[in-house]
């Protein structure tokens, strides 16, 4: 190993009681090349206060068109090993859970071919592997896909489906109101063709809660977001209300008074609940979840439309499809996304999210175009301004 | 040669045995104390959960570490969180006390549950990314430092979830937090005219622009950028990299308060702005730690019990926001942009 | 020959003596019954006010009929509301019951204060307009003669505002009101290709258009327009009589709810689409009234104690209603125009 | 007179118990003929479903750029006497309070020169004499600004300042927070150039309301909108609070209950406000006039913008001035308007109102020009897309 350069600012960064990525690159760069120079370039940018990367150029696996992110240094000169410093994408299991053993061989991969550098995760939710050249992808992607156990593929990049991701779910979480881990693994396997093959407008992101307290945040960061739902009354085990209150938890306080329709009340014995106007925001839940349970008749929410600022602004999803039953093998949520993709691939302009498709044809064609009938629950209310279209067939024509 | 098309790893084979067999009949969950969670199922099985930060970038040693941990106390099972936890899942009681004396041990971090401040999602920024306005890591140790109490306690009056993202692309979303950090460019791109029509396609590069600001120029077989316009969101330079908006004496952090995603009680909205500006000063940002932490606590101080952000700015208005915490109020914060007008207050109702 | 730029009258010369003396001095005022108000100053004064409707498009021989009224009980004062009430103002409690006879005796109604149906703000409509969709004074005549119970008394769970423009233009803007009726044309303009360059400037034309519809055609010399971008605001037709939007087989009303005014409890609000189509149906427009009654009364059944229609809808939600009103919700009922997505549903809290 | 048309669907609207504007015209009919002509042509609109109006033309009074609108029949051979039609706008005394003379002079002149017919009043506030003959228009204005008494102006039209108006005010009403009356009155008479001279990129209105009830409608009809406000203490009567509550009105569920603010507390005997957190709504006094007034110090909330949704879409005033002083000689106000107006004439395009100029700009230009700082009270939120201008001195340059 050469030796490494001086690191001052960074080092500063290794004090403290959070832990610190600093000492997470040093132990690379104890064992690893590129790792020592990314700390050192770093550390130019630290000192120069702007990144030291080029734009990305293309790289890549045979087959695919994405899962790899292309990365070069704009100082190759003084740090020859990150002169190329690609990205791998991974994808993840569903909910993120893991046994050792498919970690380690991961590890053990990056270790011979890469950086040693990951994130666990990336902001899509893959496992990304951070640094590597350009000669060691397809390696990579040969080893991890040949796996005996466990062999892994690569997750979504480009004008794709990005890999789809889910909360924790019903393996560790009672407020599941579907099998999210499921529904995430059956729908990235059902388009593993779009995943790896970029042939849409631009990106597509899934992404599930199995409730609406929407722990993947997917409102906000998927076009598509599904959020687990129910339809039926919420189940309350009137004793345990009690024990609450006689714990001292302050029942009225913290439940009743921040309920956002006022549908509850508390009488010091029993609760309850007037189901008709309760909007499922899963509040009373949250807050006592020995008590209170969802309703039996489960379901999801799929919202549409969730990107993040650029182009026009950011978006969060939209209702379009207020219930909808989840079950495997999950014939109807497939062939409605089918349905939605297609729409937008026909229609939507390059970098062009299906959320910013919608608004420029208007709602109106895309529900017809998907069979969805107009619903109030699509909307916080109706329209107020008075410039709307009327269908040829609706009006009288000469 | 690699298997394509094979997809992600079964989640089943992932998960310790006491999940698969309580798979979709827990019952409930407590939080035992800070960063520890018990799932108790209709069978009586109790899971423990044992929350721990992370930086996120971390190296294969540190991921052999967990695996080690897991190994010893959760029969080689672990899991991830959507903000970059590790959680470890323990399924004999007797192994929690163990795995945290070890953890402690080890300096990583346990907390994260209840009313606290959970690790920060964030992007890449200077480690790895090609159009960053601020680094990411570095802010985010320096923030974490600071706030370290709140993550190890459940002091808060509700959840504070902090984000960041280095510039305006958020990868990861970061506008419906708490508080967001979000790195901003300032000025307006400089053309560079001799490689752009090699290297850049016109019309991809033109509507790139949200505010119609490039125009060609066919003479140089480039564009120009109309100045006024400019508003600085870098995604020509995305798009074209002989146009450079990175600018390390102007670019900037910003900060923005009041956004959620769950939908409890009032519902999902973005963070709106707080801070226009505050100086990249690396390592340490101390500027930035400073704000944040001082929205932390103005707002613990002054929020009522399970209130988050958003919730307290609601009901004391931001007149008051702007008032109690001291910022000043700028033509920044005024929108302009497409739904400006949405953001206008057509009622006499507001507060002195 | 005309005196010019002499403005208005002295509004002080209109003022009944009562007036002038307690200029500034009124302490409070309460409803004596239906249609009268009283006044109390500073001074013990009090000044009794009679309220009474009026078609506002009135002949001169009305205007003197209530000048005379106003000379027998009033000292020659009167005047009128907003909407277009008139009002009697009584220096002598002793004149308030004659008037009221008088008045009666008149047919001229007496009411429209608090928590009533006061006279319908409207336009001018088929009467003395060129690009209306509908009538405007026909319309109004045939609600409020339906109405007419909730003008004379006050049993309404809080005040109605009902407003009728004739067209888009929406002279009088009326898009804030309880129960707005609007006229609207449904169909492309038709375009006289032969006339138009004769009458109409091209480039002013196709600005008039706000979804850019309108393209120049300059082989005709005329313009085209984009049939699936119009949107029957009319707005071309206002610019350039050779744009014919009025299509008597098409053009129709529709209805919105939930506007207001007055910044008292939940401030200001534009009124939003309950009904996108109901037939012109002269001269009574038995399904405008109908509907306009059945929202009516479907709100005074509904609502709480001083909820108007919009704190109303806010409380129940859009959702229920729809249910609750019967009405069909339509693709009509989503916007799609510019701020179209600050309507869209971002949460998963509705009710079913 | 010649023998009226049959007018059976027109008939049908003089039944019933509302006043018939029907049979307003058939009195005015039954002494002009262009009133009956327009009966006859309605009746045919009645039939038709359709107005039988022609594009307006330019008529006018000399020396004045608006006032008058042109309107002619387009079926003048049915009806001759409505060939010529128009409308001539007088402007109203502020508050639309008449002394019986004024209005009987009006009438005399209407009943030599016009169709007999009026709306009283017209959507501006304008009294409007509807129906005259292109020849008799400068006659009637040269009779009407000639009465002796109360002389009378034309209304605006066009492109220009549109006439002002304003509530009942301090001479009738105990709500009016400052002199509506006299500022409408003052302002008119100030800028009578720009009401009958219309030399702006489009209409610009006035409306002025003493109080946040807004009774003129000031914040959905009006550029510029004036409303009364105060900075201090909401004044109580304890004593008449109590008599209130022992009259049976219901203090808790009428009032406090319904504060937008929760500002407010009653425990029987003693009404408390937080007036740091009331944003003088008007409920509680509307509801409790005899026990509520406003505080002392008082002035107007200006806001700007309000207008109807041609063309790009209605828009209601927004918060610019949070507070004025409203007195005589009212030098702040007409400097506020001159300074807004002045900018408005320099940067917007034809047809293009001050608010969609504002919008287009954005407020910070505006904002700047007018000499306002930007404060909170502006808005309702502030930004959240990340979309924003630095001024050039604010940045490095190199």
């Amino acid at each position: 190993m050469t030796e490494a350069k001086k690191t001052p600012l960074l080092d500063d960064l290794e004090k403290g009681p959070w832990p610190s990525f600093v000492t997470e690159m040093k132990k690379a760069a104890a064992n690893n090349l590129s790792a020592q120079d990314l700390l050192g370039q770093l550390e130019l940018s630290y000192e120069d206060k702007k990144a030291h990367w080029k734009h990305g150029g293309l790289v890549g696996v045979m087959g695919y068109g994405g899962g790899v992110i292309g990365r070069y240094s704009d100082v190759p000169e003084q740090f020859p090993n990150v002169e190329h410093f690609h990205t791998v994408r991974i994808n993840q299991p569903s909910g993120w859970y893991y046994n050792t053993k498919a970690l380690r061989q991961v590890c053990d991969v990056w270790e011979k071919y890469g950086s040693g550098l990951t994130n666990l995760h990336g902001s899509t939710g893959d496992l990304v592997l951070l640094g590597t050249k350009t000669e060691h992808i397809q390696t990579i992607f040969d080893e991890v896909s040949s796996f005996e156990e466990h062999p892994m593929d690569l997750g979504g990049s480009g004008s794709n489906l990005r890999t789809p991701s889910c909360c924790a779910g019903p393996a560790r979480c009672e407020f599941a109101l579907f099998d999210t881990t499921d529904l995430c693994h059956e729908l990235t396997n059902e388009f593993q063709d779009y995943l790896h093959r970029p042939m849409w407008p631009y990106k597509s992101k899934i992404k599930i809660s199995g409730c609406p307290n929407d722990c993947v945040a997917s409102i906000a960061r998927s076009d598509f977001s599904f959020q687990g739902t129910w339809r039926d009354d919420i189940k309350i085990d009137q004793e345990a209300v009690r024990a609450y209150a006689e714990g001292g938890f302050d029942i009225q306080g913290l439940v009743i008074d921040k309920c956002p329709t006022k549908c509850m009340s508390f009488d010091g014995s029993e609760l309850k609940i007037d189901n008709a106007n309760c909007t499922r925001c899963m509040h009373c839940i949250n807050k006592m979840c020995k008590a209170l349970r969802p309703g039996d008749d489960r379901g999801a929410t799929i919202l549409i439309g969730g990107k993040a600022p650029i182009l026009q602004g950011a978006m969060m999803g939209w209702v379009i499809v207020p219930f909808m039953k989840i079950e495997p093998p999950y014939e109807e949520v497939k062939e409605f996304l089918e349905k939605c993709w297609e729409w937008w691939d026909e229609n939507g302009k390059t970098r062009e999210r299906i959320g910013e498709l919608i608004l420029r044809l208007g709602m109106r064609n895309f529900l017809r175009a998907i069979e969805r009938e107009p619903i109030p629950q699509m909307v916080v209310a109706p329209r107020a301004n008075p410039f709307f279209f009327w269908w040829p067939e609706e009006t009288v024509q000469d | 040669m690699a298997k394509t098309d094979i997809g992600p790893p079964l989640y089943k084979e992932m998960l310790p045995p006491i999940c698969k067999e309580n798979y979709g009949k827990w019952r409930y969950h407590e939080i035992i104390k800070p960063g520890v969670l018990v799932h108790v199922s209709e069978t009586g099985a109790k899971l423990y959960t044992v929350r721990a930060g992370s930086p996120r970038l971390v190296s294969i040693y540190f991921i052999r570490e967990i695996c080690d941990l897991a190994d010893k106390y959760c029969g080689g099972y672990l899991r991830f969180t959507s903000r970059n936890n590790v959680e470890f899942l323990v399924s004999e009681e007797a192994n929690v006390e163990p795995l945290l004396a070890e953890l402690a041990a080890k300096k990583i971090p346990v907390g994260g549950t209840g009313n606290s401040i959970t690790n920060i999602v964030h992007t890449q920024g200077w480690v790895h990314c090609h159009t960053p306005a601020t680094d990411a890591s570095g802010i985010v140790k320096s923030v974490m430092d600071e706030l370290f109490e709140y993550f190890t306690t459940m002091k808060l009056p509700a959840k504070m979830r902090i984000a960041l993202a280095c510039c305006l692309n958020m990868c990861g979303a970061v506008h419906c937090s708490d508080i967001a950090i979000l790195g901003i460019h300032r000025t307006v791109p400089k053309i560079d005219h001799e490689s752009l029509h090699k290297v850049c396609e016109i019309p991809t590069l033109t509507a790139s622009c949200p505010t119609a600001a490039i125009r060609p120029n066919p003479k140089l077989k480039s564009v120009d950028i109309k100045a006024e316009r400019c508003m600085y969101c870098g995604n020509c330079y995305t798009m074209c990299p002989s146009v450079h908006i990175i600018d390390p004496k102007n670019d900037a952090v910003s900060i923005w308060v009041g956004g959620k995603i769950s939908n409890s009680r009032i519902g999902p909205r973005f963070s709106r702005l707080a801070i226009p500006f505050l100086p990249n000063n690396p390592p340490r940002w101390p500027e930035v730690v400073d704000s944040v932490k001082k929205l932390v606590e103005v707002w613990a101080a002054n929020a009522q019990p399970g209130e988050r952000m958003a919730e307290w700015i609601d009901r004391i208005s931001w007149e008051k926001f702007f008032e109690i915490t001291g910022l000043e109020f700028t033509d920044k914060h005024i929108d302009d942009f497409t739904l400006a007008q949405t953001t206008f207050r057509s009622t006499t109702q507001f507060k002195w």
